[in-house]
């Protein structure tokens, strides 16, 4: 089986880590790096083991992959999907490396993912919440742990309801871009499907700053929910602003005005400040969860940096150690047989509870977090309180909505 | 103004008027300038000639007005379809290209003389278009400027200058050269030779303009002379006559006529 | 900053210049000029086309360009060698530019204020414009759009609205009807009177001639004529050789 | 037609063969690899053409990254309506970026200096925006325009072939030659010395000489008879076709368009590239372009497990320092080193990286030469 | 009504805030002529001079506490502020204020940083290209935002507003209307006056003295003025100064409204390039105009009915401005010829 840097032929196992470390997103982006690198620790034996103590079924054996212990390149994209198909290059033709992962946007993930595809390298996607990575842009080659939009209104409808009652009147604004679109509209059918009414939903310019202009309308539309489909610094920006316009203090229709910001981080909420406090939205993955997984997790994180992990990190992590063993189950690095293994794959430990790394589309199916913004955070990392777990059954969805073609599992050449 | 009237006239300004805000700087200009022949505008500083010339090449539209150039009318057309007709001009302030050598500040004008005002004459060198090379460095060796050819022409003395702004408008070969004091700042000894250059022009029956403060340029060169001041032309006729014009003695001779 | 040591003591002379050389970048053109004015003396500084007249008045009235690399520069015991050109202007170097340098955008009478934010003020606004009426008329008109005749006068008017000791005139007449040649010869030597040391360049040599008590001959850079006046109109030979009269 | 002067030839001679040695020199720097090398190429050509309009006439054009994207976009629609071949990609790449430029052009020089810069911003910026959003059925927004197994390719249907590719996407071709990899730095790298010689032509060429002349006296040049405005515009028609060829060998080389290859940062770099090396020589804007790919690519990858590796050798504690010290200059801390790069170079060598070292070349040779001793600083 | 109202109010707040961002531009690119990319890179250093003012004031001792462990697994760190116990209610005032103090450190350090760059840097580049300025200046701004990464890190630093000046003042009552009709950001408000507050002192220093004229006079011809005995270098120097801390004190006061990263100049960058440059080059009132003008029409373009009959309108709406302003007039609003336009 000839295949594109096979590490038996160069007697070199080299895992490409692309990711920002320069422009809006380096924070993120450096934060998965880390992620990644303890996770080579990890895999090779180094450390206190991190998952390896929990993540059930293991294969891997802390002594490296099939025996061989594991490398690492880096790179930057620069959140720019040409960088990022650079670096993903590079790390392929130069360094040999067998699989590539990280990213902190859809695009990023989607560029790489489908690079990958062509060189017949295994693609890990890092942080990207659009449908389109496993949906209609999903790739043989291409595997997503992080949750995406849709599952993110499907998972925080419930409590929405719960908290806000069945009769609101929603007004969304939405970055105007891929992902921001795919979330509206899952949020949108999420929550008309409680009963909602949606106001108006407005588009907003990617990376805009300031977005008064679009909050002052919201104050005599109507509307008593606010939702920012707003991702990174977009959501950064447009949430303090929306609370300085006095939103929250507003009483609309009788009741209290409400905003949500269905997709968060806990980079993002730092930088929003103390406008997160009390606010709703998902996330994929929190330090202070209770499983064993995530406690395990947060100590050797933390024991490492010196910090607690973000969603970030984690998923950063999680992907590198799922690729490792997924070779060492498969016994052997021929892309196909990988693919194979992680199909279908059913796995638990790595703190989101029974996950399944759906064959249809690679995408994880896991339950998903609902956190809310902490009123009194006690230090910096503990932002975001989990308020609701969206059970796994819940969140799943038929792949098939989204359309896209996987390919097929024979690689190209690179 | 009707003079020689049977004569060939090539240039005509009629009843050109230009106000800047309040100030009429040309007033009811009449000129007709006559083909193969030397014609002087004089006057004092402030008179409006280069005004004139300005309003001739198309660098300001007159506020009425017209100019006739060989039975077409200039007045709204643009600069360099001007130039095309056969008018070239030297600029009171020499207008040349700074940034390149001398031989190609020579050699750029003669294109647009040969090509006409656009075309992509993009895949044969400069360098290869012998002819127009050629003239070019023979022109400059009558200005005693060979041996700079390859020099950056923005760091020539101002006289140098003045002399290279006139090789690119010579050659051009236009049917009328307008000079505005081609001659001014160049020492006594240039001044000479290029009094003796246009003489040789003359004789290849170029029409010329020339504006001048040096009486010894105009009464060398000119055939005629008009006397512009304050906007009007308040003489005009042979040399001689201009000369003992007493309005003109006075207006800007001076009694000073060198 | 293009100050070079001092190497001997201030001359007696009002005015000197000690060897000095001077570059454009690379290419050297004055090349070790010396030569002494007295107070109240007008000189004229003749020579051909690129002869460097104007790249020594421009050194004098120490210019960015050219470079003053080598030799001294003293008025009154000041060593102007180690100034500026604002530092020059402020001790009394007035410098009349040979393209003039009206500032764009700016009217006649801004032109003048300016000369007159920097210390040492010469003469009054109104006394120039007594004396220009011409730019009276135009206080209020873009300098750059004056006719060249009135361009000289604004410049010239400018280095009097400033303390002058030493008067620069790169090529006062150029582009002047004679009328108005008349006219700022007799300013200049309305300036001779007052005694105010000037140094002209001037292509009309016999123009300048008749102002200058004394004249000097630049040729390549460097100096081959010093005599007076007199001497030069005498001797036909140089005036041949060098001015072509 | 084909002729150049004797100093041309050894230029392009030279240039050919650095270009075509790149698998070779750049080893050592560890940039031998096609990705990279591919995008040297494509980069330099984008710089050459930029170099054109800028060099030469003096507009600095803020928006010719639209022109990169423009090619991209029309390449990847060639392959997805027409055919996987590269010759009609490119040929459509060019031919629709030069009518991109044909517009945006007429109405940008309609205005000189900053003023033209700001509406080749202006213009530029308007399409990145609309390709990201409004605009995202045609380009696909954020995702960047990807091929599809289902895409009809009309003229491969048509003649039957077979596209390369296997199974999986199909991927560009040559004439039925996969262009991936090496194959595809040579064409990029012949496409290149193309360029180049076209370059080397215009600059020595009436039209060169216009195009100075334009940039160097306005006045004079109308009151020659040149009517600059076709003269202009000719100019930046060209140099949008050589973006637009740039832009169609980027998806050539990788089939994806993404609306940020229009942003203005892009278009920034570009200008950064050409001045870094050198505005209005014939080769400092390749090296620029080469330089500052090499920056984004080589130094972010370097991470402290490298630096502690190459430092091995040093007792631990300099071990330390070195590592601590380095790693703020390459892996994330690259910028910072573009950044002083930047700076030194236009503070030491002025006029770019050729510029500067033809000066200082000259400045060394005068310096055994003769001078009167120079008594300033 | 209302909501053109608002819209127009919120135009004024945008116009306002890019007239005075752009202000410290158009100073040293519209009058001393420097291409100056760093321009970004000043507002960023203004943003962080009010991030490090609130960091000092609310610095805090840290001891470790190793007998009780924090959930990742590292000894939980005991923090007593410092400053506040010292100042007492003075202290927690200043805490609050953070922000409007903040000016009192901005205005020192951008003075300084202006001048050290002018002195160090851009001074040599007066005569040179506008290329190799653009080279130069972009040159530093990345090592400006690379220094600022370095110590502050990649994430955004939200600063807050003042607790007495946070949520919205009801403008609607001022104006006679019905309580609560027509609501808008106090913060907003606020800086909106600080801009008209900033902007007029700036004119009033160019216009009122003939410093500006001075100025006017070197940029168009520095070697004249020289001649006339004016010492240029010194004033250009103070023209930098005052535009670093114009952009500086921008940036300060803008931070409650955009948490500040060290990014955060590259994306005004653009911005102020186009206000100035539609404003017309060497004119300060042209730049205070097209900023009023770019930020009503932003607002508008913004609104929903329009935005549905010109899809993306709002995306573009600056750039279409700038084109079709530069198109029809040829110096923009009310540029100055021969400025920049060689
Ligand atoms: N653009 C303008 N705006 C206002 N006034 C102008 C403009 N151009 C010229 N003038 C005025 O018009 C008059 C004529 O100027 P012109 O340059 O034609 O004079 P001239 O006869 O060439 O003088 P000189 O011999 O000194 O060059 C002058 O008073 C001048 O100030
Ligand atoms: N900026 C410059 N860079 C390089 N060389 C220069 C520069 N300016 C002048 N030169 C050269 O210096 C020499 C002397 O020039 P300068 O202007 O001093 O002559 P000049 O005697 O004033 O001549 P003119 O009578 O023509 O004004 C000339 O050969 C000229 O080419
Ligand atoms: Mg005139
Ligand atoms: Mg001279």
């Amino acid at each position: 089986n000839n295949y594109c840097n096979d590490p038996t032929a160069s007697g070199k196992i080299v895992f490409g880590f692309n990711v920002p470390q320069t422009g809006t997103y380096a924070e993120e982006g450096l934060e998965q790096l880390k992620g990644y690198q303890l996770a080579v620790k990890h895999i090779n034996g180094e450390g206190d083991g991190g998952l390896l103590k929990t993540f059930k079924p293991l294969a891997l054996e802390g002594n490296g992959v099939l025996g061989r212990k594991v490398e690492f390149v880096t790179g930057d994209t620069q959140t720019n999907t040409d960088a990022a198909r650079d670096g993903a290059r590079r790390m392929i033709e130069r360094d040999g490396a067998i699989m590539v992962t990280g990213c902190v946007t859809t695009g990023e993930a989607v560029a790489q993912q489908a690079l990958c595809h062509e060189l017949g390298v295994i693609y890990m996607s890092g942080l990207t919440h659009g449908n389109d990575t496993t949906g209609k842009d999903k790739r043989r080659y291409g595997f997503r742990h992080f949750f995406n939009a849709h599952q993110s209104g499907v998972a925080i409808a419930p409590i929405l309801g719960q908290e806000y009652g069945n009769d609101r009147r929603a007004y969304h604004l939405t970055a105007d871009y891929n992902w921001g679109w795919t979330q509206e509209e899952s949020i949108k059918a999420a929550t008309e499907a409680l009963g909602w009414e949606t106001v108006a939903t407005v588009r907003t310019p990617l990376g805009l700053g300031d977005y008064s202009q679009y909050l002052t309308p919201v104050l005599n539309s109507g509307a008593d929910v606010l939702i920012l489909n707003h991702y990174g610094h977009d959501m950064v920006n447009s949430l303090p602003q929306a609370v300085q316009f006095g939103l929250r203090e507003r009483q609309a229709n009788g009741k209290q005005f409400e905003i949500i910001v269905p997709m968060f981080s806990e980079l993002m909420a730092v930088g929003a400040g103390d406008a997160v406090k009390g606010i709703i939205g998902t996330q994929n993955w929190n330090w202070q969860l209770e499983d064993e997984g995530s406690k395990a997790f947060t100590q050797s994180y933390g024991a490492e940096y010196g910090e607690p992990p973000s969603q970030s990190a984690h998923t950063g992590y999680v992907q590198a150690i799922l690729y490792a063993d997924a070779v060492q189950r498969a016994g052997s690095f021929y892309p196909p047989e990988v693919i194979k293994a992680l199909e279908e794959f059913e796995f638990d430990g790595m703190g989101n509870g029974p996950t399944l790394y759906r064959g249809d589309d690679h995408q994880c199916i896991k339950e998903v977090l609902v956190v809310r913004g902490n009123e009194n955070p006690t230090s910096r990392f503990d932002v975001l309180n989990v308020v609701g777990k969206t059970p796994r059954d819940e969140v799943t969805y038929d792949p098939a909505i989204f359309g896209g073609e996987l390919g097929p599992y024979e690689p190209n050449q690179c | 103004m009707s003079v020689t009237s049977e004569k060939n006239i090539v240039l005509h300004a009629a009843d050109v008027i230009k106000n800047f805000g309040g100030l009429r700087a040309l007033s009811d200009i009449d000129l007709q300038i006559e083909e193969g022949k030397t014609h002087a505008i004089i006057g004092p500083n402030g008179a409006g000639k280069s005004t004139l010339l300005n309003v001739i090449i198309g660098r300001i539209a007159p506020t009425s007005g017209a100019v006739v150039f060989d039975g077409t009318v200039l007045t709204g057309k643009a600069p360099h379809e001007i130039n095309q007709l056969g008018i070239s001009r030297v600029f009171q302030t020499p207008e040349i290209f700074a940034d390149l050598s001398v031989l190609h500040n020579v050699m750029a004008p003669a294109f647009a003389r040969r090509d006409g005002a656009f075309r992509l004459n993009m895949f044969r060198a400069t360098a290869r278009e012998a002819a127009i090379r050629d003239e070019a460095e023979s022109l400059l060796n009558d200005f005693g400027m060979w041996d700079r050819r390859d020099d950056h022409s923005g760091a020539l003395s101002r006289g140098d200058k003045r002399r290279l702004e006139l090789c690119m408008c010579l050659i051009q070969h236009p049917r009328l050269l307008l000079l505005d004091e081609p001659t001014a700042g160049m020492s006594r000894h240039d001044t000479n030779t290029t009094i003796e250059l246009l003489k040789k022009i003359k004789l290849r029956g170029m029409t010329k303009v020339i504006i001048e403060h040096d009486m010894h340029v105009v009464f060398s060169l000119a055939d005629k002379i008009s006397v512009l001041a304050q906007g009007r032309i308040i003489a005009s006729g042979l040399p001689q006559d201009i000369k003992e014009d007493p309005r003109v003695q006075e207006a800007y001779l001076g009694g000073a006529a060198e | 900053m293009n100050a070079a040591p001092v190497t001997g003591p201030a001359p007696d002379a009002f005015f000197a210049l000690r060897d000095v050389h001077a570059y454009y970048g690379e290419s050297y053109i004055v090349q070790g000029v010396s030569l002494e004015v007295r107070k109240g003396e007008v000189l004229a500084l003749l020579g051909r086309n690129g002869a460097g007249k104007t790249s020594t008045m421009r050194a004098i009235a120490r210019a960015d360009e050219p470079a003053v690399m080598r030799g001294e520069i003293w008025l009154e015991g000041q060593p102007v060698h180690q100034m500026k050109s604002w530092q020059a202007s402020q001790a009394g170097i007035q410098l009349v530019p040979e393209d003039r340098r009206i500032i764009p955008g700016m009217t006649v009478e801004e032109n003048l204020i300016l000369s007159q934010v920097a210390p040492n003020k010469g003469w009054e606004i109104a006394q120039i414009y007594e004396h220009f009426p011409r730019l009276a008329e135009r206080r209020n008109q873009e300098g750059i759009t004056l006719s060249g005749g009135e361009q000289q006068m604004l410049a010239v008017a400018r280095a009097l609205a400033r303390e002058v000791k030493l008067l620069l005139l790169d090529e006062p007449y150029e582009g002047l009807a004679p009328v108005i040649v008349r006219e700022i010869e007799h300013i200049v030597q309305d300036i001779k009177a007052r005694g105010i040391t000037t140094i002209i360049v001037e292509q009309n040599a016999v123009a300048a001639l008749r102002l200058a008590d004394r004249a000097v001959i630049l040729d390549s850079g460097e100096l081959v004529f010093t005599g007076s006046a007199q001497e030069l109109l005498d001797n036909a030979d140089l005036r041949n050789r060098y001015l072509a009269i | 037609m084909f002729h150049l002067s004797r100093k041309d030839q050894v230029k392009l001679a030279i240039f050919a063969l650095v270009v075509v040695t790149m698998p070779i020199w750049l080893a050592p720097l560890g940039a031998a690899y096609p990705g990279l090398m591919q995008k040297f190429a494509i980069y330099a050509i984008f710089a050459i053409g930029f170099n054109i309009l800028f060099g030469l006439t003096g507009y600095l054009s803020f928006g010719h990254a639209a022109f990169l994207g423009v090619g991209s976009y029309t390449a990847v629609w060639s392959f997805k309506l027409l055919s996987m071949d590269i010759l009609p990609a490119l040929l459509f790449a060019v031919l629709v970026a030069g009518l991109f430029a044909l517009v945006i052009g007429f109405f940008s020089l309609r205005r000189t200096g900053i003023y033209f810069s700001i509406l080749t911003l202006a213009f530029a910026q308007m399409c990145y925006s609309l390709a990201y959003s409004v605009l995202t059925p045609i380009t696909n927004g954020e995702t960047g325009l990807l091929l599809a197994r289902d895409d009809p390719r009309v003229i491969d249907a048509a003649l039957g072939a077979g596209t390369v590719g296997g199974a999986g996407l199909p991927s560009p071709a040559l004439l039925g030659n996969s262009v991936t990899g090496y194959f595809g730095f040579y064409i990029c790298a012949a496409l290149l010395i193309l360029t180049f010689y076209i370059s080397q032509k215009i600059f020595a060429s009436p039209f060169g000489l216009a195009l100075r002349g334009i940039k160097s006296n306005q006045t004079r040049m109308i009151y020659t008879g040149f009517n600059i405005r076709p003269y202009m515009l000719a100019a930046f028609v060209i140099s949008g076709m050589f973006a637009g060829l740039a832009g169609g060998l980027l998806a050539v080389t990788d089939p994806i368009a993404g609306a940020e290859r229009m942003r203005w940062t892009e278009s920034g770099n570009i200008v950064l590239m050409t001045i870094l090396g050198g505005v209005g020589t014939l080769i400092g804007p390749v090296i620029g372009a080469w330089v500052i790919k090499y920056f984004e690519n080589i130094f972010s990858a370097i991470n402290k497990n490298m630096l502690n590796a190459t430092f091995d050798f040093l007792p631990d504690g300099m071990q330390n320092i070195a590592v601590t010290v380095l790693s703020k200059f390459v892996g994330e801390g690259w910028h910072l080193t573009l950044g002083l790069l930047f700076v030194l170079i236009v503070v030491f060598l002025p006029g770019g990286l050729v510029e500067g070292y033809l000066k200082l070349v000259a400045r060394l040779r005068r310096g055994r030469g003769t001078k009167p001793e120079a008594g300033g600083k | 009504m209302n909501t053109i109202l608002a819209q127009l109010l919120n135009g004024l707040d945008k116009g306002a805030a890019y007239a005075l961002i752009a202000l410290g531009l158009t100073l040293v690119f519209g009058t001393l002529g420097v291409v100056n990319f760093a321009h970004g890179a000043l507002f960023m250093l203004g943003c962080f001079c009010a991030v490090a003012f609130r960091y000092l004031l609310t610095i805090e001792t840290v001891s470790v506490d190793p007998t009780q462990l924090s959930p990742w697994g590292q000894p939980v760190q005991v923090r007593t502020p410092l400053v506040q116990d010292w100042l007492g209610d003075f202290g927690a005032l200043m805490v609050d204020y953070s922000v409007p103090f903040s000016i009192l450190l901005t205005v020192p350090v951008m003075l300084v940083i202006g001048i050290a760059m002018e002195r160090g840097l851009i001074r040599h580049f007066y005569k040179r290209t506008h290329a190799e300025q653009i080279l130069v200046t972009f040159g530093l701004a990345i090592v400006l935002g690379e220094l600022v990464k370095s110590v502050f890190g990649p994430n955004p630093w939200p600063q807050p507003i003042p607790s007495d000046l946070r949520g919205a003042a009801d403008i609607g009552i001022w104006l006679g209307m019905e309580p609560r009709s027509l609501t808008y950001p106090m913060w907003r408000v606020i800086y909106l006056l600080f801009s008209l507050a900033v902007i007029g002192g700036v004119f009033a220093f160019l216009r009122f003295t003939t410093f500006g004229m001075v100025v006017r006079a070197g940029m168009a011809d520095r070697e004249a003025v020289g001649l006339l005995g004016i010492n240029i270098d010194r004033r250009f120097t103070v023209v930098f100064g005052l535009a670093a801390v114009v952009a500086g004190v921008a940036g300060a006061m803008y931070t409650p409204l955009l948490a500040p990263n060290y990014h955060i100049g590259m994306d005004f960058l653009v911005l102020s390039f186009v206000v100035v440059v539609v404003g017309g080059m060497g004119s300060l009132p042209g730049a205070v105009l097209a900023g009023f003008l770019l930020g009503i029409l932003q607002s508008f373009a913004s609104m929903t009915q329009i935005k549905t009959f010109l899809p993306g309108i709002d995306q573009v709406i600056v750039y279409l401005v700038a084109v079709v302003v530069l198109l029809v007039r040829p110096r923009g609003l009310l540029g100055r010829r021969g400025v920049m336009e060689g």
